[in-house]
């Protein structure tokens, strides 16, 4: 048995179907644990009081938002490149996702903007790349929509997905490059963390279940679409019987 | 190759010329646009000068957008497209000629509008300037990346609107610095920077767009 | 433990609004995406399924 | 087939959900006429794209002068002339300057005197001058004929281009084509009307599994 | 022209700066088919349009019941149907979708059983949940013709009816123009492909000047 | 009568559902054009509470404007305007449903937006209700005067920008009153002039337009 084995919508479609439940529980357990960190191990923040706790969620959704895209960017070229029907599947069941942690990226840097900096929202270029990241999101998931044929569809959109992938590198360093209200990356490989250890934990924690419950959600996701396209073949018509 | 790309321009040229009408009325649009802000904002002149540079930009941006809707359309409609796209010629030189007469026919003429819509707004001779600029980098940006929304919406219903959603967010950045350098000339930190940003951009847009909406336009044709 | 009572905990030192606002969309968009996740693949595997019962019965048929 | 220049391997066409054809294979070679029939929406259209390499095929190939078209591209383009269900017909410009664009594109000099002779043998002399957008229906489709005409292509592809043409146009449409299959030519058309093409190779195929009576 | 219910009067049409016919007189009476006749451009199409109301004549008015159809416009409308060169099928809607519009907008109830049974007949049986766009040329005419059954309008008016459609649907065709006729109704209609209509009495009409061979 | 105008009606809406992407891409267009001000203005607080009620208009007006140029326009195409002017039913009515159907499509969802997009704006709550209470009455007008606009440039080429020219001059007077009408609550002066000048201009509009409309249909296909 080797990789390219599940590169057949056949086979992804069992091995999907294995993964989905360590991948939710994963994401169940994870998402627990970090909250219980969140929440009751972090300490206050001496100058944001209660308030910094978004960040257990805001980071983590900021992160998804961008690796989600991507990720969806990655699978658009191969399929492009070497016409894997597979490929396809993965960027569309991507998308809604990314498109939603986008949102909470948002949402989430709204409601915390409003007591620190004292609006909902302010036009730097942080927050702008971002809301442009979710209009990405939308039109590509809009293009799809308006495409009935499938073909046609995946191939539209991802190369709307390969000419959006810039936007991403604008979002991580618009903080370096321009000087803005938003705050810049603490996470920095190189140097030492500029933050409390348990807070970094619990946000790497909170972005670990984001990324099991990312990953179960696709899985999910990409096996309907499967069933859907695979339909006239024979072992699409079996599951469909036995399911 | 080179006699293509002419017969490409020459063809779009002489279309536009044809219905001047249509030329003719995304100035007007541009215009308007322009001119209905004084009308929903209130007369202040300083106010005026204030949010003329941005008021400027995303009215050429909109009047431009406004006419890619058809920049594949018309042919597409009636079965032209195709015989291009079948021509021994590559399709990356079609796109490229069709942006290029784009440009000229609603991207141009916008530049000649502008100043005039400056004074309109109270700017200085110094910050026409920059705008001016501005703008002869900025509207090809439109243009190129134009294309590959048109060829990505072509014939689907509704293509208009969504192909504004699919090119505005690509081209926001082209439009902060286009607006930021007009404004930087204004509050005296200058326009180098966003200039050089534009004309990067320019260039980027200029190399990558063509191949995608070729691409696009095949995906589209099937 | 950092919190002195459940109201406390509530509460959030005045910025509950904020923080639960944060935590309260975000469960709730995973919730939504989940049940539209479980509805539309039930959708689809019924609709499926009606199709291809449609196939069988026109087998032979021809046009 | 040992001396066709456009074949067919194994050729799947799938539309939506629906598989509309497989397994078809064919060869062309010069002077030879393909008539592919079939009912309504069996599939003629979709291959005719194919063929043309607009559409890509679920499966299979085409192939011109043994190269698959995907890889020859342009150099087939350059031998090939297709006209769809559209005419490819710019309604602002007159029959002479759609003419006109039309050679450009192609990279081909034009050459006034021919087109305008072209057209008036296709019975437009008193439209010359008109746009396009008021010619009557019939009109227009004779307008791109006389493009097809001029394009000497050595292969034409035909999706049905007897649509709105009165009787006499049909004659002459075919005595076109019996002229270009005599001249070497090749043609793949598509047609529901009857075509009286006596003392020329027809290849019929038959798309779908509506049968026709032969009308010729 | 006792009992015509259609009836034209000095009727002239201008198009541009050019005349297409002028003087131009018929009545036409229940169970009766008028073939309008004539080369590409020679203004069928022009005078249907005139028939219908969409158009204007430049002289002459068009009479139904004896009344011009500018005075009673919509009591004619209820009586009349439509079928020009495009379709009026929304390519969003499947074709059942459309039949129930099509009967909304001239207020009748929808049967739906009715409806199905009609695009069964002519052969859409496989086509009724897809959307239009996805059909082929012919099978949109086919959609059209539906509606047109549909309408159960006294006078049908009808352009090139047959454009696109195979031999079979041909032949239903005309078996449906026989039984409207036979049921009392009335056709103009217009096309430059053979008909055979065995046992109907058909008026001819030729317009412009170029002879065409009967067809039929 | 009564019949046929619902028949209208629920056509346009299943249409309109069954192409959920063009309806809610206008409403992106919306939020687009909203957010674009503030990228070219500059993001200071008080400048754009003051462009904002203006801003938020101007954008309404496009977003629905837009949409419009298709309110006649794909009926025409694939034939089915014809059979529907060939109904046994008066045209008026047809219009009249038509633009019914295009303010619950298009004007309604603007309704149910702009107060967060208001918020963005730094408007007051205030504010806010009188800018929803001027659409509520401006919108309509847009989709009633637009069917006369879209019934004169059917067919035409280029018939989107005409159609913007010929409405935008007849649509200013609503835009200055809506406007004003949040401006004066804003500046303290009250909104109720205003607000009454644009229901007047509703109820004209609504009492005119389909007519016109009906007779411009007529003679567009002719
Ligand atoms: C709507 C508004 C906001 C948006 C769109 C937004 C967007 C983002 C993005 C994309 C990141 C991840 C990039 C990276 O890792 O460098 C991020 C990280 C972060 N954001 Fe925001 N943000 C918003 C508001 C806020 C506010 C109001 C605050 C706090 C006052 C804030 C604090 C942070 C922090 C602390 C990080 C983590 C930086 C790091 O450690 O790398 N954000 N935000
Ligand atoms: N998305 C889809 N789902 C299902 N069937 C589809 C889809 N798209 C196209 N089809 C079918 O594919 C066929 C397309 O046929 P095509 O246009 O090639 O027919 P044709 O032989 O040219 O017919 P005509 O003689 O009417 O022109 C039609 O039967 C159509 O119903
Ligand atoms: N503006 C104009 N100036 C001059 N001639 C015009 C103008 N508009 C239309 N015509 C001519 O009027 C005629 C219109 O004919 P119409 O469309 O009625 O033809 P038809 O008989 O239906 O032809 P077909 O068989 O091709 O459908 C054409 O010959 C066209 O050239
Ligand atoms: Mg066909
Ligand atoms: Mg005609």
């Amino acid at each position: 048995m080797n990789l390219y084995t599940y590169a057949s919508p056949a086979n992804f479609y069992v091995l999907a179907g294995k993964l989905i439940p360590w991948f939710s529980w994963g994401a169940g357990l994870l998402a627990v644990w970090g909250l219980y960190i969140s929440f009751f191990l972090a300490p206050t923040d001496f100058q944001q009081s209660e308030a910094y706790r978004i960040i257990f969620i805001h980071v983590p959704a900021a992160w998804m938002s961008m690796f989600i895209y991507l990720v969806m960017a990655f699978w658009g070229a191969i399929g492009l490149a070497f016409n894997t029907r597979l490929s396809f599947m993965m960027a569309r069941a991507l998308a809604p996702t990314g498109a939603l942690f986008t949102f909470i990226a948002l949402w989430t840097g709204a409601l915390w903007g409003k007591p620190m900096w004292g609006a909902w929202w302010v036009w730097d270029a942080r927050l702008t790349s971002e809301l442009i990241l979710l209009f990405l999101y939308v039109g590509i998931i809009a293009l799809w929509a308006a495409i009935d044929d499938v073909r046609r569809g995946d191939r539209a959109g991802s190369l709307l997905t390969l000419i959006g992938a810039i936007n991403v590198p604008i979002i991580y360093f618009s903080v370096k490059w321009w000087n803005t209200l938003h705050q810049g990356s603490s996470i920095n490989l190189m140097k030492a963390p500029s933050m409390a250890a348990i807070m970094l934990q619990g946000m790497l924690v909170m972005a670990i279940a984001a990324w099991f419950y990312t990953i179960a959600v696709a899985l999910v996701r990409v096996r309907r679409i499967i069933l859907e396209r695979e339909r006239q073949t024979d072992w699409a018509k079996a599951i469909l019987e036995n399911e | 190759m080179h006699r293509f790309l002419l017969a490409v321009l020459r063809r779009d040229l002489t279309l536009a010329a044809r219905r001047r009408g249509d030329w003719l009325i995304a100035q007007f649009f541009f215009v308007m646009v322009a001119s209905l802000f004084p009308l929903g904002v209130g007369p202040e002149p300083e106010m005026l000068a204030r949010i003329g540079p941005g008021v400027l930009w995303v009215a050429a941006t909109l009047a431009s957008l406004l006419s890619l809707t058809r920049l594949f359309a018309d042919d597409h409609h009636d079965g032209s497209l195709e015989h291009m796209v079948l021509s021994p010629e590559p399709t990356v030189l079609l796109v490229l000629g069709k942006s290029i007469a784009h440009w000229l026919i609603y991207g141009v003429p916008l530049l000649l509008i502008a100043p005039v819509l400056g004074i309109q707004f109270h700017l200085s001779w110094e910050a026409i300037m920059v705008l001016e600029l501005s703008l002869l980098l900025g509207t090809p940006i439109l243009s190129l990346l134009g294309s590959v929304g048109a060829a990505l919406t072509l014939g689907l219903r509704g293509g208009g609107v969504l192909l504004t959603l699919l090119i505005l967010p690509l081209y926001i950045p082209a439009l902060i610095f286009g607006a930021g350098a007009v404004d930087g000339v204004m509050a005296g930190t200058g326009a180098e920077a966003h200039l050089s940003l534009l004309g990067a951009f320019m260039v980027l847009s200029l190399m990558i767009a063509p191949w995608i909406a070729a691409a696009a336009l095949r995906v589209s044709l099937e | 433990m950092e919190w002195a009572s459940w109201s406390d905990f509530w509460h959030m030192a005045g910025y509950g609004l904020y923080v639960w606002g944060s935590f309260g969309v975000t469960a709730a968009g995973v919730l939504i995406e989940v049940i539209l996740l479980k509805r539309a693949g039930a959708d689809t595997r019924r609709r499926l399924k009606r199709m291809q019962q449609w196939a069988t019965s026109l087998e032979g048929e021809g046009q | 087939m040992p001396d066709a220049l456009l074949s067919v391997h194994d050729l799947a066409c799938a539309r939506g959900e629906r598989l509309l054809f497989k397994g078809m294979n064919f060869g062309l070679g010069k002077g030879e006429l393909l008539l592919v029939q079939g009912g309504n929406g069996q599939g003629k259209t979709s291959l005719l794209r194919l063929l043309t390499g607009l559409a890509r095929p679920e499966e299979g190939e085409v192939r011109w002068r043994g190269e698959s078209i995907r890889r020859v591209g342009e150099a087939y383009h350059g031998e090939m002339c297709y006209l769809g269900h559209a005419n490819g017909v710019k309604d602002d410009l007159n029959p002479v300057e759609n003419l006109r664009f039309a050679d450009g594109m192609h990279g081909r000099a034009f050459d006034q005197t021919r087109a305008v002779a072209t057209l008036e043998r296709l019975g437009l002399s008193r439209c010359l001058d008109l746009p396009c957008r008021v010619l009557s229906f019939g009109q227009r489709r004779r307008v791109a004929l006389a493009a097809l005409l001029l394009a000497g292509a050595t292969l034409w592809i035909l999706d049905e281009p007897l649509t709105g043409l009165d009787v006499h146009a049909v004659v002459l449409m075919e005595g076109l084509i019996r002229n270009h299959l005599t001249a070497g030519g090749m043609v793949v058309a598509t047609t529901h009307q009857a075509l009286n093409l006596d003392g020329v190779a027809v290849q019929r195929l038959l798309v779908g599994n509506v049968a026709i009576p032969a009308l010729m």
